[in-house]
């Protein structure tokens, strides 16, 4: 097996089932195989920034990217915003919260976010309740996932009844779902960007290309990413 | 720059000494009762007791989540009867702390318990005393140094859970965030200043404790050496 | 009156003894692991026999046929531990009142004060027992042991861990103690022979979960029913005899072929054996029955008397020496003479 | 249904075995050092080896990946002198889990060490042996029991580690993804299944390792009773 | 010929003896804590003193001055520990073959075989310590300390943890084996006298950390220099003397108003004391001086002798009187007589 070749690329947790078919759907088309590590922005930029010998970095977020681009670990001219996320109330379906001022609701005890202070999708979440104006009344409901995976499985083991979670998660999953407005949060910009250290510099390309690629997209669509339109 | 919030440091040292005191209410008289008895039950609740060692704390979080949850007949039935959750409150965070710490102190208080003279409980009962009263006047106090120092070792365990008490509890600023949980958030949003003033003020603490905790053991060392001139 | 007769059975160990203790000191005497302490432990109920039964003064402590089994905190026992076993972190005072919980508190000082009093300890009361000497502790034990007024006091080798200094003056002080302030049975357990012939009136010989042998001191010391118990309390000299024979004179015993004029009427059981203590054996100058030709083989100095090794024609055998009969003994030519008197039959 | 990817499970065994390796050739010298000194130095290092245990494995990480990343002197000396990293690899796995770990192991052997009658160490010296080869010939086969459980410790510390082993090796599928971490992963990742798997695998594992310290325990037992008997 | 002269101070502890120590055993005296295993260990380099000098037939093995110290594998000196402190995962041969380490292995094997030999294990070679008796474990620690053959042999309370029953049985193998076998110097700890003066040669008293008195093993036992040497050995009549005369016939020794001839014309400095052994007393019909009325206050009967508590009307005293001697002594009226070539001065 030509495992040098296999591409490894940190992904931030919003992309778990997104990225898990486009890397199928890239291996099989490039014959490149393709692993994730999954976890929170704040921790991959973390272990980036220590040596993590990823070849791709797909954050949920841009500043993320910028960041390392002034750490100078970013292959220059290869970062772009790739996607937007949306995020939308989830709720075990026996309970209805439809609207975020559903949130108010007496049989709504605890609502899941993303940690706000370095999780994308909890600052958005955050930015969604406070525009509605009920972010003082529903702030000492929050109980915050320290990744929005985490976030997702209090919704889904019934602790708390509702959450604000990334459209892309739900997918498989049996919690009622209601996407928000996208004019409630600032856009949710993803940025991905190749690594400078990569040894796989034009596979590395390959799959950014193909993320951005009309396949790709469709991938990304389906999980409920909206596309950036100057791509 | 912001003043440092002192909250997740207080809220630690709460968590770190409720868990220590169930750890303590529950975890002694186990120490005790595994320290006299050999039977099949004995040694089947003595590997229960070590298995949170050997679990993952993140997965333990976990199944302590799904068990006490707000779904479980345990969550349920505190929820309807108490009006409080288990989880995503203190509460949580202390039941998390203390599995993950308490097997700590029953090795240790078991071990302890384990080195008194027999003769000494046999003198109390042959001078009429009770069995719990024999524990109380007796045991404990003779004892009491290993008992100490395995609580120490949950006091620091309780301190420093952080997969656990995040799964359970939750990290909900000035409710259920601990130091640990905010050291980690602090590191991940780029905050590395807030970060290692954290860790100093836990380094600190942790410091004092273990200093705590040696001349506990010292002395423990000097005791038995009194009753190693007695016997003389 | 205390009766015991008793069973308790482990995997590589079996006790089954059965005595009765009366008034006095009664030394329980035997080597390590032989089931002394196991047998006060039962007295005391803290180890339940499987069978038997356990009858002070008619209460009955234990009855497997009867299922009664009176509790420690009931029976009234007063043991002492080896090594006293006083509780390290309380006071004297407070070790003392120990057994009195429950009482009235003023009735409890009082009692206290009167028996720090009794062992001299007034100005110690607050001490703690490793601040004290081996003889204070010891009578710290006694005391809180005698305060609630026990039946039947146990001794569990309290001197085994003693200086050998100290032993003899704690001994002398346990002892009048226990002369002056208890009237009960007591019994002493120990694996030292000196020291029960010291403090002991009656005997208890123990030997791998058994009694072998019971009775007042003297006789026991004198007249050891068998092989094992005479080895135990210092007989050296056991022969086995070939065959005896009934004269008029006495009994004939026939050992290595030569033939033992024996006052003794009582013959055991064979395998059979003639004992005489090393103590009973006289250098004669005339020829009469019982003497022989010696040689001295090994002679070792001991504080009071001398201890020779000597041999005849047809045997070795242990002989004490008072130092001032030494000087007599080497300057004429004498004969071992084994008095018929104080020869005896034993067991094998 | 996809077959159970079992590479996880043994790269936990691999770095559990080998972390616990580390912990032999660095905890046992250590623990036999502190069993012996009294001095200040051994103070302060003794105070050193307890720190894993209070602080938060998570934040330990972060600063063993701070400390050993490719930035620091010291990753920078092991990259250019053997060509490879010493973070995100197993041999970051490795590192994190020996730290976490490696305390436990000197606390149960140097309790060991210093259960050893000084007399047989004596009498080794006196019999012209030099410490080194009495460390080999004499302590450790009296004390193998003692370094044996310390050692059983270790590899389920280890083998349950999840914060300082996510940070310092990452989760990098079929290279650094560690038991504890693909199991949170599963968790997360809504595949209950496939969580509950890999649970059930890891704790029959820690059943079997329990087991095996719990014999070990009682044979200890069983041997300081012969040696009892010895003294009687 | 052993020349020891350490200090080496501890925070409530100083040793500060000088000796010597010629062929034949030597008994180091003293009770707990008072420096005898501290001694010992000095003198095979396992402590080393603060200052002082351990030459051994001239080859020095510490000087404080010369900054020789010798290490302890380099010193040929046999050990046996309490306990005998054998290797107790390693068999009967391999605990012999300890100390051979680096010799060629045809040598080896042949040493332990003769070894094995002479101590009667043919048939424990494979068999491990927990698995002898405790005299067999004694023959092995033996054997592992004298195949190395040394110059020396430093015994440390070898009997101490031997059960009463087994002990004199060892001692007598121990002592017959090392007449047997080495030749050597041998020091010998105890704590126990009668032990001491079973085997010893010589004795060194101890007492805090001070060589109190040293000498062949008789004239210590019959003439200890002051009252804690004469209380360590067993001297219980110690009279203060309120003052003496030197008279014609030998000097004469005031004591509570009476008078006591005494031939022994060596006086210490003060306190002076006056002291006899409890054997040496006699009882006498005639009206001699130094004799005087008496009462029996308290008597015990012991396997050998009694032991009577005397008074007279100016002092008490213990005396030891032979049972041969009994009846005569109650049959007449006889009086106490303290001879006076038996009394000896001492220091207070
Ligand atoms: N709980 C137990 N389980 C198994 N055996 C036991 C137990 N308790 C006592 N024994 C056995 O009973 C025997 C007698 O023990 P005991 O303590 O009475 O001896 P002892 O005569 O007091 O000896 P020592 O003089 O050494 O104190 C021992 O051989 C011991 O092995
Ligand atoms: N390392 C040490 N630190 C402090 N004190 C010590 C040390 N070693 C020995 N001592 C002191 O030295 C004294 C003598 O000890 P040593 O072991 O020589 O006594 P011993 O005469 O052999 O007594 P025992 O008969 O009890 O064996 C004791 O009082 C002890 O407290
Ligand atoms: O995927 Mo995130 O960085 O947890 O919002
Ligand atoms: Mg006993
Ligand atoms: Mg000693």
């Amino acid at each position: 097996k030509n495992e040098p070749s296999t591409l490894k690329v940190a992904a931030a947790a919003d992309l778990t089932l997104a990225f898990q078919e486009i890397g199928k759907r890239f291996e099989a088309k490039t014959g490149t195989p393709v692993v994730f590590s999954f976890g929170s922005t704040g921790q991959l930029a973390e272990q980036i920034k220590n040596g993590a010998p990823f070849d791709v970095f797909a954050a949920a977020n841009v500043q993320a990217i910028d960041e390392l681009k002034k750490e100078h670990l970013i292959l220059e001219g290869t970062e772009h915003v790739y996607a937007f996320g949306r995020i939308g109330i989830a709720a075990k379906s026996d309970i209805s919260v439809r609207t975020l001022n559903d949130l108010l609701k007496e049989n709504v005890k605890k609502i899941a976010i993303a940690n706000p202070d370095h999780a994308p999708y909890g600052l958005a979440a955050k930015q969604a309740l406070q525009k509605a104006g009920i972010w003082e009344q529903v702030k000492n409901k929050l109980v915050y996932g320290k990744n929005i995976a985490d976030t997702l499985a209090y919704v889904e083991s019934g602790n708390a009844e509702a959450g604000i979670v990334a459209l892309s998660l739900v997918k498989t999953s049996d919690v009622h779902f209601q996407l928000i407005n996208e004019a409630m949060h600032e856009p949710i910009q993803q940025a991905v960007a190749v690594m400078k250290a990569t040894k796989h510099r034009e596979a590395a390309k390959q799959f950014v290309a193909f993320l951005n690629s009309s396949e790709g997209r469709e991938i990304m669509k389906k999980y409920g990413f909206s596309i950036p339109k100057e791509q | 720059m912001e003043p440092l919030n002192l909250f997740p440091f207080f809220l630690s040292l709460k968590v770190a000494v409720a868990a220590t005191g169930l750890a303590a209410v529950i975890g002694i008289p186990l120490a005790y009762y595994l320290s006299r008895s050999r039977g099949k039950i004995a040694d089947f609740v003595d590997t229960l007791t070590t298995l949170p060692v050997i679990l993952p704390p993140t997965v333990l979080g976990y199944y302590l989540l799904v068990l006490l949850g707000r779904q479980s007949p345990i969550g349920k039935f505190v929820e309807e009867t108490f009006g409080t959750t288990l989880v995503f409150t203190p509460l949580g965070a202390v039941i998390a702390a203390f599995v993950v710490a308490v097997p700590f102190l029953i090795k240790s208080a078991r071990a302890a318990f384990a080195s008194i003279d027999p003769n000494l409980i046999r003198a109390a009962k042959v001078l009429g005393r009770s069995d719990w009263n024999i524990f109380l006047v007796v045991i404990l106090p003779l004892s009491w140094r290993g008992v100490a120092s395995g609580l120490m070792l949950v006091f620091a365990r309780a301190l420093g859970d952080f997969g656990a008490t995040l799964m359970v509890a939750g990290n909900i600023p000035n409710e259920t965030l601990t130091m640990p949980v905010a050291i980690y958030d602090a590191l991940l949003a780029g905050n590395h200043r807030l970060a290692n003033a954290l860790v100093m003020i836990m380094t600190v603490v942790s410091v004092s404790l273990l200093y705590m905790m040696k001349r506990v053991e010292k002395r423990m060392i000097r005791g038995d050496g009194s009753h190693a001139a007695r016997k003389d | 009156m205390l009766h015991v007769k008793i069973k308790k059975a482990f995997p590589h160990f079996m006790l089954d003894v059965a005595f009765t203790a009366e008034k006095g000191i009664t030394g329980i005497l035997g080597p390590s692991g032989c089931g002394k302490s196991l047998t006060l432990q039962c007295i005391a109920g803290l180890e339940t026999p499987d069978e038997g039964l356990i009858v002070l003064n008619d209460r009955p402590f234990f009855d497997s046929r009867q299922r009664v089994n009176v509790k420690p905190k009931d029976r009234k026992i007063g043991y002492m531990f080896q090594n006293y076993a006083l509780f390290p972190h309380l006071t004297v005072q407070q070790n003392i009142a120990f057994g009195l919980k429950g009482k009235p508190k003023a009735e409890i000082e009082q009692k206290v004060a009167e028996m720090i009093k009794k062992i001299g300890l007034q100005n110690y009361e607050r001490h703690y027992p490793a601040e004290l000497s081996g003889g204070q502790q010891q009578r710290v034990a006694l005391a809180r042991t005698l305060i609630v007024e026990p039946d039947v006091l146990l001794l569990d080798e309290p001197f085994s861990a003693v200086d050998h200094y100290m032993k003899q003056a704690l001994e002398q002080q346990l002892i009048s103690f226990i002369q002056e302030h208890f009237t009960g049975i007591v019994l002493f357990v120990t694996h030292n022979i000196e020291e029960a012939d010291r403090l002991c009136d009656r005997i208890i010989m123990y030997h791998e979960g058994k009694v072998i042998q019971s009775g007042p001191k003297e006789d026991v010391f004198a007249r050891p029913v068998n092989v094992t118990a005479a080895r135990m309390i210092g007989y050296e000299n056991l022969f086995p005899v070939d065959s005896i024979e009934r004269r008029h004179e006495g009994m004939v015993a026939f050992i290595n072929g030569i033939e033992l004029l024996v006052k003794d009427v009582n013959v055991p059981p064979s395998p059979l054996f003639l004992s005489v203590h090393a103590n009973h054996l006289l250098f004669v100058e005339d020829d009469r029955p019982n003497t022989f030709d010696y040689e001295i083989v090994q002679t070792r100095t001991r504080m009071n008397h001398f201890d020779v090794m000597i041999k005849t024609e047809h045997f070795m055998l242990q002989a004490t020496v008072a130092k001032k009969d030494w000087d007599s003994l080497l300057a004429s030519k004498k004969k071992l003479y084994l008095p018929p008197e104080h020869l005896f039959f034993l067991q094998g």
